[in-house]
């Protein structure tokens, strides 16, 4: 066991996803007749992180980083190339189709795109209730209908609205039958892939607002994927930023926005915007250089350090594993105060 | 300072089988000379269609600029014939697009979208033209230029495309570049470095922009004075102090409130604003935005309230603004 | 911001206006006649084609396969609407029941050239990997046999029949029925709908019939109305060349053979009548198809 | 680019065998045994002896199994001999040499007037979108692809017999050796066999430059002030005829089986005419020696224009 797997998970902690050592590597293909692997994208490398019952654990990075990828692989629906996801002690990673179709009651996922994401040839009613036919959870044709009603309306939409097609309905209104469909089996953890990212500001808060109201209700589980950091900050209790493939830092929230350790966390919450000019002119910025190399050929030794201005000869060298430097706050960078040596 | 370019009363409208949509209905602003400008909205309430009639590169049909005037250094462009507008495209008036992915030609040279203009506005030889292109992209940051130019617009990236399509804004010395959210499709740190450089290229040649996004924060950093626009209409104006420290209309406190801000402590609960936006379609009585309003009275629903002054330099299109005003100035205080 | 709102999605890319199940019917028959006039029009000429072919005995003068001495190459108009032919036989009674050649080689060769087509393009879609890769190789390989060439040397093969010129048709739409919903089939896997029916354990079967075919279903009635145009040329060319439908057989294309030779100075009418009727029959779907595909699919615009 | 060339060079290969199999297999599946045809007659109730038939099936080697057989054949044309004619008895390859360069001449000036003409048609439809030019452009060509080439075929030889008394040539000029003869006699059954693809290219053009009118570099263009020429002939047409490309080789494939058709009408003694008259002597072997011409010139083509199509796109120039 490393000191990842040791710490992250506490003695008496009600750990509901353990994530470790999770590996997914897109093969590249050449060839003409025969297709051989000549590279692989290594979209996620070497990712561990658990999520307790009841929290929500944001996940953020920029676009590339391996995050989408990362919350797929948690709910199986990429296989991944190495590493274990245990839910509830079970590892998934082993199971075979037939029992993953059974653990889909307890794991469910919200989708970025609101367009894409909804069948435009099924009602919204259809939408909502067919993971009730699928898992088999609703006895007779009325316990349907009223279940499909329910949820409708724990969404916040009318049940009349159960007859209309995904594109009747607006972006919002779309999202929140995304939303629905997730809860219909009752599910104990939901990956929120971006589901605010594609909608327009003053809808978005309306989105985050009933994601947090449900996981009260339901006593909910979030795997929360974003880019904007201001939103994972609102809705997260611990945060893991991750870039090329990485975690690079993984904390409870206000340690991690208050005192950011790993140089790339730090320039990434110096970018973001603030919406008043006073406070905005007068913050520190770490402007990044250079813009995210490929996954396929990823740099040697810490994946940031082409970018980093605290890289040193040992960066190139070192893959930097993540540990924690203090209570409950793990980076993966050499330079960490607290970090030790490499 | 002078004004360097009027838009008064604005109205394109897009002629649809289903109906006539109001994307831009009546809206007025100006931009000074070596301004930022902000044009803040939603996507659908006209902001990206009203820089498009500025440079008359409105789709028609169906679009169609039906009345107004945009007044740039004495004249209407809205009446020049195409032979002057072409002359004021891409020389007076540069643009830079959301998507860098698509706004550039992929079977062109980055080369050949660089110097056409050159040739054309400046009257470059061919070998001139070459030596300003690469003179222009080691300009926005682009490493390597002479290698670059060579290369096809699908060699690069998301960031890099964007740099180019500023050095071509930039190529021929134009008094306005209107950036069309120019970092929407980027990341948050290169969207850092994309509106850094715009800005400072923007300062050092006292070059005017006008920055139209959706996100407050982009705006906040870089605007002198921004318009925040609702369903087709230039709902409030003012410095970008004002705006942030003093919304004085419902629409603008409302989008502020609803994003979470990371200079704040977390507040429990988002406050959003309520409701969809409305169908451009079919817009009620009134003010557009009632519906959504709490602070709404029963005169929002039969008159549609005017952009008028609630103090110097800060206009808001609200019967309340001045209670939303005074609340804001007590809040700040 | 890809918010949107109306009925126009964007970001889908697929087809979502139109094919409404329920007794909204007649509402969208009505909207469609009103937005595409051309294709309404179409619509009617090929219901008139229907009715012809359905009560030809009905509408049809005389006895298409009577030989009459007295009548052969009559002119039209004297005692034969549109004039006797080679062997005395109406020219009219034969174009009317020549129609039904038409639309039965037509409907039967592009209905089932489109459902074997999709079926191979989802199904090679849905398992991918390896089958993919050779069905896709068979796919372009065929591609590669013009149309009418495969015709033809499944009819010299098969000897000329009318049941033949179905099966050669049939057999030459397949292949690039199954390379368009192939491509179709590609672009609806990547959609996130998908993700998300694997997401709450729905099974394959319940992918490929509730998610993959009801969204190539627009596709798949584009080009069914595409094919048969195509194929009530290709029929009529069959039959032309003396390949297709038996001689004695009244059909359209057959009634043109030897057309350019023997009667172009004792009764050009022959070769006149049956050519207007392919055409107009043939315009007619093409007007219909346009429509069809302006309204359920425009991304199709231009592909073929 | 070298790469890529070099790859559909490679997969050239196995889609040539591919498809003579699947010509092969065309002709010997679904008739079954080819000597039993040709003894049962037209009709195929003709009468003959057990022996007679298995000496034919000898003589024509469709006595060894289906594999032995394409082997044989596929090896023989390797050699350039594409097998004994069932009818005349005698190689078949001679015919071909002699009748394809006919057919060719015809197909390639069938092609030609039609783009010559379809692309700029097109174009004017596009660029004038919703103006009378663009109706009459849309009109012939909706009109163009409802009309069948044998029908417009027979029209032009009516036109011309009733107007100019004109007949069809007999015997056949070279193109090298009388070239105004030979052009001559192939305007016309050119003109009638390319009739239908400048239809469908005029389409498609059309299309793809309003679909290119639409794209976000348009626009760019625009904004720079460029003249509307510039942008039409600089910036959109060369995207605009990236899929013209690539629909030729599908509309080359469908003009050489159009021959077939054209020559019949126009007394043309070209490959197309060969084949017809091979499928009425049940000549199996010469059948799928045509076939076999006409697929692999359409892989030809194919492959030529995938390098086009490479050369043209950037996109996979540098990849």
């Amino acid at each position: 066991m490393t000191a990842v797997e040791r710490t992250q998970r506490e003695p008496g902690d009600d750990v509901l996803i353990e994530v470790k050592h999770l590996k997914m590597y897109f093969p590249v293909t050449s060839g003409v007749l025969v297709q051989r692997t000549v590279g692989y994208i290594k979209a996620v490398d070497d990712v561990s992180f658990v999520v307790r019952r009841g929290e929500t654990l944001g996940l953020v990075g920029e676009s590339g980083c391996g995050k989408t990828t990362t919350g797929r692989c948690v709910l199986q629906l990429y296989r991944p190339t190495a590493g274990s996801v245990l839910f509830d002690g079970e590892d998934l990673c082993s199971m075979n189709g037939r029992e993953l179709r059974g653990m889909r009651r307890y794991m469910q996922v919200i989708f970025q795109d609101p367009y894409s994401s909804l069948n435009p040839r099924m009602t919204a009613g259809d939408i909502v209730g067919e993971p009730l036919l699928v898992q088999g959870l609703a006895t007779d044709r009325r316990a349907y209908r009223e279940r499909v009603a329910e949820l409708l309306s724990l969404v916040g939409l009318r049940t009349s609205m159960a007859d209309r097609f995904p594109h009747e309905f607006s972006g919002g209104q779309r999202q929140r039958i995304g939303v629905a469909r997730a809860l219909a089996v009752n599910p104990q953890f939901i990956v929120c892939d971006e589901p605010v990212s594609a909608l327009d500001v003053s809808i978005q808060a309306q989105i985050v607002n009933l994601l947090e109201e449900l996981q009260e209700k339901f006593d909910l589980t979030y795997l929360f994927i974003a880019h904007d950091l201001s939103v994972v900050r609102h809705i997260s209790d611990r945060v893991a930023v991750m870039y090329l493939g990485h975690i690079v830092e993984i904390a409870g929230r206000n340690a991690i926005y208050a005192t950011p350790l790993h140089p790339y966390t730090k320039a990434l919450l110096s970018a973001v915007p603030i919406p008043d000019p006073v406070i905005d002119t007068q913050r520190e910025r770490i402007p990044l250089a250079g813009e995210v190399p490929s996954p396929l050929n990823p740099p040697s030794g810490c994946v940031f350090h082409p970018r980093c201005w605290m890289a040193t000869a040992e960066c190139q060298q070192v893959i930097p594993e993540l540990r924690e430097v203090q209570t409950g706050h793990f980076v993966a960078c050499i330079h960490a105060p607290g970090y030790g040596s490499p | 300072m002078a004004t360097l370019l009027e838009v008064k009363d604005l109205r394109t409208h897009f002629f649809t089988r289903e109906g006539v949509v109001k994307a831009v209905d009546g809206v007025s602003y100006a931009i000074e000379e070596g301004e930022t400008l902000g044009l803040v909205g939603e996507s659908g309430c006209g902001k990206s269609v009203s820089a498009l009639s500025i440079m008359r590169l409105v789709p028609d049909p169906p679009g169609k600029t039906v009345g107004g005037e945009i007044i740039f250094d004495g004249q209407d462009l809205l009446k020049l014939p195409d032979s002057e507008i072409r002359r004021v495209r891409g020389k007076q008036i540069a643009m830079v697009y959301q998507e860098p992915m698509t706004s550039l030609n992929p079977v062109l040279t980055i080369e050949r979208q660089l110097t056409e203009s050159l040739e054309l506005h400046l009257a470059m030889s061919k070998t001139e033209a070459r030596r300003e292109a690469v003179r222009r992209l080691e300009q926005v940051g682009i490493p390597d230029p002479e290698r670059r130019l060579k290369q096809y617009p699908h060699q690069f990236s998301g960031g890099m495309l964007q740099r180019v399509m500023i050095a071509i804004a930039l190529s021929c010395n134009p008094k306005l570049i209107i950036a069309d959210e120019p970092t929407t499709a980027l990341d948050v740190t290169i969207q850092a470095q994309i509106l850094d450089l715009m800005k400072n290229l923007s300062r050092e040649y006292g070059v005017s922009l006008l920055i139209i996004t959706h996100n407050l924060g982009v705006v906040a950093r870089y605007a002198d004075r921004v318009n925040i626009m609702y369903a087709g209409k230039v709902i409030e104006r003012g410095t970008a102090r004002d705006i942030y420290r003093h919304p004085s209309h419902p629409y603008t406190l409302g989008l502020l409130n609803s994003v979470p801000r990371l200079d704040l402590p977390r507040t429990e609960k988002l406050d959003p604003i309520e409701g969809q936006p409305p169908d451009l379609m079919h817009l009620p009585a009134g003010c557009a935005f009632r519906e959504r309003c709490r602070f709404a009275i029963a005169r929002c629903a039969q008159e549609i309230p005017p952009l008028r002054p609630v103090s110097a330099g800060h206009l808001s299109a609200c019967f309340v603004a001045e209670t939303l005003l005074s609340r804001a100035k007590e809040h700040a205080a | 911001m890809a918010e949107q709102s109306g009925s126009i999605a964007v970001s889908s890319g697929v087809p979502i206006r139109g094919l409404m199940p329920g007794g909204a019917i007649w509402k969208h028959i009505s909207r469609f006649a009103r937005r595409k006039p051309l294709g309404a029009f179409g619509a009617v000429i090929a219901l008139i084609l229907i009715i012809v072919a359905v009560f030809a005995p009905f509408i049809a003068t005389h006895d298409p396969a009577a030989t009459n001495g007295a009548l052969v190459y009559a002119p039209p108009g004297s005692q034969l609407l549109l004039g006797g032919d080679q062997l005395g036989r109406d020219v009219f009674s034969r174009l009317v029941y020549g129609a039904r050649v038409s639309l039965y080689a037509g409907l039967l060769s592009a209905f089932i050239g489109a459902s074997i087509g999709m079926v191979v393009g989802v199904a090679s879609v849905h398992f991918g990997g390896k089958t993919d890769l050779i069905v896709q190789r068979i796919i372009d390989t065929m591609m590669a046999f013009p149309p009418l060439i495969l015709a033809i040397t499944i009819m010299a093969a098969l000897g000329a029949s009318l049941n033949n010129v179905v099966i050669a048709l049939t057999i030459a739409y397949i292949p690039s029925a199954a390379r368009v919903l192939r491509s179709q089939a590609l672009a609806i896997k990547e959609m996130d709908y998908i993700l998300a029916a694997r997401a709450i354990g729905a099974s394959h079967g319940r992918i490929i019939f509730r998610c993959m075919i009801p969204n190539c279903l627009a596709l798949y009635i584009v080009l069914v109305s595409v094919f048969l145009g195509t194929a009530i040329v290709a029929e009529a060319t069959l039959s032309f060349l003396g390949i297709g439908v038996p001689p004695d057989v009244p059909s359209w294309g057959g009634m043109l053979n030897g057309a350019a030779q023997t009667y172009v100075h004792l009764a050009p009418w022959l070769g006149v009548f049956p050519g207007l009727a392919i055409a107009i029959v043939v315009f007619a779907w093409n007007l219909l198809g346009d429509a069809l595909r302006d309204v359920l699919d425009p991304r199709l615009r231009g592909t073929w | 680019m070298q790469a890529y060339i070099a790859k559909r060079c490679l997969l050239f290969i196995p889609t040539l065998l591919l498809a003579t199999l699947i010509a092969f297999l065309l002709l010997r599946v679904i008739p079954g045994d080819p000597a039993l045809v040709k003894l049962a007659g037209e009709t195929g109730d003709a009468s003959f002896t057990q022996a007679e038939l298995h000496d034919l099936q000898v003589k024509l080697g469709t006595d060894k199994p289906l594999y032995v057989q394409y082997g044989k054949w596929m090896w023989g044309m390797l050699q350039l001999d594409f097998g004994q004619s069932m009818y005349f008895e005698e190689p078949v390859a001679q015919d071909l040499i002699d009748k394809f360069p006919i057919t060719l001449e015809l197909t390639v000036l069938a092609m030609l007037i039609a783009t010559i003409i379809a692309v700029p048609l097109g174009l004017v439809s596009a660029i004038k979108q919703d103006t009378p030019a663009d109706y009459i452009s849309r009109f012939i060509s909706i009109a163009g692809v409802a009309l069948p080439n044998f029908w417009v075929g027979i029209l032009i030889v009516y036109f011309l017999v009733l107007f100019f008394a004109w007949m069809p040539p007999l015997g056949y000029a070279n193109l090298w050796e009388d070239p105004a003869t030979n052009l001559q006699q192939f305007i016309f059954p050119a003109l009638a066999l390319g009739f239908f693809e400048m239809a469908f290219t005029a389409r498609v053009t059309r299309s793809s430059m309003l679909e290119v009118y639409r794209e976000d570099y348009t626009r760019t263009a625009r904004g720079k002030g460029l003249a509307e020429r510039v942008v039409i002939l600089r910036h959109a047409l060369k995207n605009a005829l990236l899929p013209v490309v690539t629909i030729s080789g599908f509309q080359f494939g469908r003009l050489l089986a159009g021959t077939v058709v054209i020559e019949n009408i126009f007394m043309i003694p070209g490959m197309g005419r060969l084949l017809l008259d091979s499928v009425f002597h049940r000549d199996y072997t010469m059948v799928q020696a045509i076939v076999v011409v006409i697929t692999v010139s359409v892989l030809v083509l194919n492959l030529v224009l995938d390098v086009l199509y490479g050369w043209l796109n950037p996109r996979i120039r540098y990849s």
